[in-house]
């Protein structure tokens, strides 16, 4: 089972299919960030509401900055911020979930209270307090506040498949084989949560790049860099919709939604690796 | 009856916990962020003193937040005062109370999740159902899975930028944004109701088109699965009829998963309609939350934050309670 | 004993599942003859087929399984051929079943009487509801369940519960065949006893006839007047009871009824060594020939045939159509 | 009670020849708080085994008799809420780390379900690395593939059949002789085997049990063997103990236990076994009373009350002792009372 599940993850359609719009979307998004010039995302750098065309391939927004170079330093900025607040989250509530589940009592009595609150109510509000106070958030600040909150799902997920796993008789055999509690967590339990907890990483990215432009569309983003939630923002406070500049909010929107179908896809070519019952039920 | 009221005790026990924890994070939050936001509210509102304000909207500030007194008095003053329902004045709006504005604006936002929420639930668990009987071969689920898949996927605040371009810049069917018709008289009458229908249609149709997705998703595989189960083959055995099978047997199991992924998913659906608001100025908790970051009102998106959790909550605690009524067993269930 | 009219006939019945590697043969080519009244068991290990023979019977193989060949009798109609609507009014009716794991094959959300009643009103029309609780009540009382079961959920009752509400769901229609599939194989000892002595109670008064499928040959033993030995998705032997443990004809048998232990000696069990083949790609000759101890070169070539060697007893092994050749 | 304490001293003065020794051990289930939540697996058990020479000791009982709590009680999985497990006269509990290791080596176990004991993720050679890495059973790579094709051998398997698969892709009847090669590989003076033949076919089910017997004959390997199958215990066994939610019923050599049931649930037990045989058909019949499969066990008295034939008003007040009823056979119930046997006849 371990020897394939690379394989196996690579032989799954909807995997490679999110993989190749993901990878596609993020290249293009360093490669035009290092090469288009910085200047072209001054205000005044181009003709205001321009649309697509030679002079400028996705047309320039009410401030005659080009959308183009905007988008580029939007999706990294974003990705970037998914993936250090999954990377955070997913860890953090791994620790949790393992300790939780794994030694009980009175510890886990505790997480697991907090682990329902968290789960019940919407991070979001939470997140609008935080960024309402911290005026100014930068992309990397953004990234640690949405972490805040990204622990929860995972550990409660793990916590019940620890909960399950140290049950099964495999870990009886393990003890019976003389090995520490330690190796019995890392070497039994771990390959059994690896893959759930890389499903987890791919979701827990597309959870925050969400949590970002729902904040940044609030007015909460960072003021002084460009992510794609701050383009729609921008967008909607210059009534981009209504004036008919369908190229500003178009590629962004078109942006961040195939950003979203490649995560999802990703997400559910993992689900269909690691649990082959539901593979052929979808 | 004995182990239905543990039950409900338990859940209320979790119910007042949350709501304790929310308000203590409330409370504590900005203590701990760094550059000192009280500190910066009340010299916003020293500034203000001369104009809109005055020092007595400072001294009440003081007087709620207690800010000379040390932190656990502050934190049980706290306590004290929203036990009263007192949450402060706004600085946008004064001399308007926090608990004012929310009253005005809270009606608005549970009026259109609550309407849009049964509805894409109700469509979506029916819908999904039947897919889901009819397997994966089925032509209704050829077309609505992968549908469904996508919308599933993107924010409502996405679809809802597509929605008003479509509706009101393409078509003009549909009012631009808020909640009824600037001037027109609130009261309780058809003209208005009617008005308030055709403003709320395109908000609440985005509620309903992604939430659907997700809806019937879950309930499509709910029974996909449940169709190996054994009770299942029974029943098949016992010569029922396929429609009596899925509608007394499958769908009543594939209730359960589906009514606590109600709970569940109501933060996700709330968080989102918030966003929804701003995009619509819909006259919600979303739309006075926005406007209250924008204008540094910190009163106020304190109370809104609080008020949205505690509804939230309350709402999980009622679905706790019906849950026991369409699932036998769980009353047996420890913890 | 007195000829009976035969109720079912299931002739050269083939069930293949299909999956990504081949077809599994589960049931490849099974005939047998069952007569009203009669109680007969089909006796196998994990994996022969006897499940899905079960299944077929009630005309519910599903996919990847499907039906490759043969027929079934019930009463003299070839249930094939008859359209879904029709197939579905003789279940139950005609044929009712009793499931291996009753723990899960009752609704959990719902009332037994209503699990009951659902049979009632399909097969029978609407009834007031007084009618049918009485009528389900009765029926409770006769597999020795109190009145109040009617108004409990599953999850309230025991494990031999269930299976006596299965029992009492199965002759609710005074069916002519009652399937049980391995219906105690949950349960313990004591509580098997008093199950068993349940089924065969209602059995014998309704006259019906019994399908008792498992992999307990004691029980069987105790059961069952004529039972057939399956093996890789055929029959091996097929012969009375009585004769059958006392003379086993086909080595499998023999072999089956050696490896059980009994409490007269001790150390007196043997295994039978090897694995049953695979039902993917079964082997060209007997299926036995990879454990049988008696092997002929022959089997390895030639399918046997089942034989009827004595009156009544049939057996497919080479070793005993030579005989008869 | 005067039996009972005579019994007590007689384990006493043997400790030091005991390998294994269980004594009045009590495990309760549930939450401390909610008494309603509570449910008493396995109350004041006691039994011993000696090692030498080696045995099969059977522990018998329906679903919830407590034989499995027993079974993780002694292999330390559990910690019991009163009495205690010694082996080699050391108290599990306060154990050493150099007694637990020797206790870990000493007693082994093979389990029911011979799938879930192997993680899925690694080849079935993995389970024979471990514990020759972790006992240092080897010295080499070829010293440690020559004990595991021998283990092998002994359980009648072919080890270039078997290692480089995956669980899987064996038979169950494989995998649970894998079992007791691993086991066999450490030499251990015990092996726990809880049900070891329960989801085996019974073509398999025998080569497994004479395995059993051969690793007891050949290789001196006492077994707890935990078991509902009155009719293997009867087979492999030298001693059996009865189990009644768990309490014990009766306890004594197998054969005279099995072929004279003396406690009225033996009997019963016994009687509703399903004889191989036509000609030998149950008799009579057994009705269970619906009320008492509704209602939770809470007497406390004798547990079988209920189901009794025999019931008396005694058995209702306290719940009876392990009567003496002939040599080194005990049953608890209060039939016996006035007619024990002097030990030593």
């Amino acid at each position: 089972m371990k020897r394939g599940f690379v394989g196996i993850l690579m032989g799954n359609r909807k995997f490679i299919i999110g993989f190749i719009i993901f990878i596609v979307i993020l290249m293009g998004g360093i490669i035009a960030h290092q090469t288009i010039p910085f200047r072209y995302s001054r205000t005044g750098a181009f003709p205001p509401g321009l649309p697509p065309g030679v002079k400028n391939i996705l047309g320039t927004d009410s401030l005659g900055r080009g959308i183009d170079v905007q988008l580029a330093e939007a999706v990294v900025n974003s990705v970037q911020i998914g993936l250090i607040a999954a990377l955070i989250g997913t860890l953090v509530g791994a620790v949790i979930g393992f300790t939780s589940g794994y030694y009980g009592g009175i510890i886990d009595a505790i997480l697991r209270v907090l682990m329902d609150v968290f789960l019940s109510i919407p991070s979001l509000l939470f997140l609008i307090l935080i960024a309402s106070l911290m005026r100014g958030v930068t992309v990397r600040g953004m990234a640690l506040i949405i972490a805040l909150f990204a622990w929860a799902p995972p550990a409660r997920q793990i916590r019940a498949q620890v909960l399950s796993l140290k049950e099964r008789a495999f870990v009886d055999m393990a003890k019976l084989s003389g090995m520490s509690e330690m190796e019995i967590i890392t070497s039994e339990l771990v390959p059994h949560m690896f893959q759930w907890m890389s499903a987890n990483f791919v979701n827990a990215t597309l959870a925050a790049i969400l949590a970002e432009s729902g904040l940044s569309i609030l007015g909460l983003g960072p003021q002084n860099e460009m992510t794609l939630g701050m383009m729609i923002y921008w967008a909607l406070s210059y009534a981009a919709v209504f004036r008919g500049m369908w190229w500003w909010w178009g590629s962004t929107v078109f942006t961040l939604t195939s950003i979203f179908i490649s995560l999802y896809l990703l997400h559910l070519g993992f689900d269909e690796v690691i649990n082959p019952r539901i593979r052929s039920k979808i | 009856m004995w182990l239905y009221l543990r039950y409900v005790f338990g859940r209320f026990a979790i119910f007042i916990i949350t709501i304790f924890i929310a308000i203590t994070i409330v409370f504590i939050v900005p203590r701990f962020v760094p550059g000192d936001p009280l500190f910066a509210v009340t010299s916003k509102l020293a500034e203000m003193g001369g104009s809109r304000g005055s020092p007595e909207l400072v001294e009440e500030y003081r007087k709620l937040f207690g800010l000379d007194q040390p932190v656990l008095t502050q934190y049980l003053y706290y306590l004290k005062e929203l036990s009263k329902g007192n949450l402060g004045y706004s600085i946008a709006n004064f001399p308007a109370t926090v608990t004012e504005l929310l009253m005005r604006s809270l009606p608005w936002t549970i009026g259109l999740l609550s309407v849009a929420t049964v509805i894409s639930w109700l469509i979506g668990t029916f819908i999904g159902a039947i897919s889901g009987w009819g397997g994966k071969e089925s032509k209704i689920s050829k077309v609505l899975v992968p549908l469904a898949l996508g919308l599933y996927t993107i924010p409502y605040y996405i679809l809802a930028i597509i929605l008003i371009f479509l509706f009101v810049y393409v078509w003009g069917i549909f009012p631009i944004s808020g909640g009824y018709t600037p001037g027109f008289p609130i009261k309780f009458s058809l003209p208005f109701v009617l008005d308030v229908i055709k403003h709320s249609i395109l908000p609440a149709l985005s509620i309903i088109l992604i939430s659907l997705g997700w809806w019937f998703l879950s309930m499509r595989s709910m029974i996909v699965l449940l169709q190996g189960e054994d009770y299942i083959l029974l029943a098949q055995a016992k010569g029922l009829s396929d429609r009596r099978i899925l509608w007394r047997y499958a769908f009543r199991n594939a209730l359960l998963p589906q009514v606590s992924g109600l709970a569940i998913s109501l933060a996700h659906i709330v968080g989102g309609a918030i966003i929804l608001e701003k995009i619509f100025a819909y006259p919600g908790v979303g739309w006075l939350l926005y406007n209250s970051i924008t204008e540094l009102d910190f009163p106020t998106i304190q109370g809104g934050v609080l008020v949205v959790i505690i509804a939230l909550t309350a709402a999980n605690f009622i679905l706790d309670l019906i849950y026991p009524l369409i699932d036998p067993r769980i009353k047996y269930k420890r913890g | 004993m007195t000829e009976r009219k035969p109720i079912l006939r299931v002739k050269d019945l083939k069930v293949y599942y299909h999956t990504d590697r081949g077809s599994v043969r589960a049931v490849d080519g099974v005939s047998f003859t069952m007569h009203e009244g009669e109680s007969f068991g089909i006796v196998g290990e994990s994996g022969c087929g006897k499940s899905t023979m079960a299944m077929a019977l009630l005309g519910l193989v599903v996919s990847p399984g499907t039906i490759e060949g043969g027929q079934i009798f019930l009463d003299g109609t070839d249930i094939f051929t008859l359209d879904r609507e029709l197939i579905r009014k003789i279940r139950w009716s005609q044929i009712s079943f009793i499931p291996q794991g009753a723990m899960n094959s009752l609704n959990p959300v719902m009332r037994i009487g209503s699990q009951i009643a659902d049979v009632i009103t399909t097969h029978q029309g609407y009834q007031p509801e007084k009618i049918l609780r009485k009528r389900i009540q009765k029926l409770l009382s006769t597999v020795g369940l109190p009145h109040r079961v009617y108004r409990m959920y599953p999850h309230e009752l025991s494990g031999g519960m269930k299976q006596r509400v299965c029992i009492a769901m199965a002759i609710v229609l005074e069916p002519e065949v009652i399937i049980a599939d391995e219906p105690t194989s949950a349960l313990d000892v004591v509580v098997q006893r008093v199950v068993m002595q349940t089924l065969v109670d209602v059995q014998e008064r309704l006259g019906a006839a019994l399908i008792l499928i498992g992999h307990d040959m004691g029980l069987q033993a105790q059961v069952v007047n004529r039972q057939a030995v399956m093996y890789a998705g055929k029959i091996a032997e097929i012969g009375e009871v009585k004769t059958m443990y006392k003379n086993p004809l086909h080595p499998y048998t023999k072999l089956l009824i050696e490896s059980l232990p009994t409490l007269q000696l001790r150390h007196d069990f043997q295994g039978i060594p090897g694995l049953p083949p695979s039902l993917l790609n079964p082997p060209k000759g007997c299926a036995f020939s990879n454990r049988c101890p008696y092997v002929m070169e022959h089997c390895r070539e030639a399918m046997p045939k089942l034989v009827e060697i004595q009156p009544n007893h049939f057996v497919a092994c080479h070793l005993h159509s030579e005989v008869i050749k | 009670m005067n039996v009972q304490k005579e019994a007590q001293t007689n384990i006493l003065s043997q400790t030091q020849a005991l390998l294994l020794e269980v004594c009045n051990l009590t495990k309760v289930f549930g939450s401390g708080l909610l008494q309603r939540g509570q449910k008493v697996a396995l109350e004041n058990f006691s039994m011993s085994i000696q090692g030498s020479p080696p045995k099969i000791i059977s522990i018998a009982g329906e679903s919830g008799s407590g034989k499995t709590t027993l079974a993780r009680l002694i292999l330390g999985f559990l910690i019991p809420t009163q009495g205690e497990v010694r082996y080699r006269g050391k108290d599990l509990k306060t154990m050493d780390k150099k007694s637990w290791q020797t206790f870990r080596r000493e007693v082994q176990a093979i389990f029911q379900d011979p799938y879930g004991v192997y993680n899925p993720f690694y080849p079935v050679d993995r389970v024979f690395e471990i514990v020759i890495r972790k006992f240092h059973l080897a010295k080499n790579r070829q010293e440690s593939h020559r004990i595991t094709e021998e283990a092998l051998v002994i359980v009648g398997l072919r080890p270039d059949e078997i290692l480089g698969k995956y669980p899987h892709q064996l038979s169950g009847g494989q995998r649970q002789r894998l079992m007791l090669a691993r086991a066999f590989l450490l030499k251990p003076k015990i092996i726990i085997a809880d049900e070891p033949v329960s989801m085996i076919d019974a073509s398999m089910r025998a080569i497994i049990l004479k395995i059993m017997i051969d690793l007891k004959e050949n290789f001196g390997i006492s077994f707890l063997y935990i078991t509902h199958d009155l009719s293997t215990a009867f087979q492999v066994s030298d001693d059996i103990i009865i189990l009644y939610e768990g309490w014990v019923a009766e306890s004594g050599d197998a054969q005279i236990v099995i072929k004279g049931p003396k406690h009225p649930y033996v009997q019963l037990l016994v009687e509703s076994i399903p004889i191989p045989d036509p000609e030998q058909p149950w008799q009579g019949r057994v009705e269970l009373p619906p009320e008492e499969e509704l209602e939770m066990n809470t007497l406390r008295g004798c547990k079988f009350y209920r189901r009794c034939p025999y019931k008396m008003e005694m058995c209702l007040k306290s719940p009876p002792p392990l009567y003496n009823i002939g040599p080194d056979h005990l049953a608890s119930c209060y039939l016996y009372k006035g007619r024990e046997v002097d030990k030593d006849t």
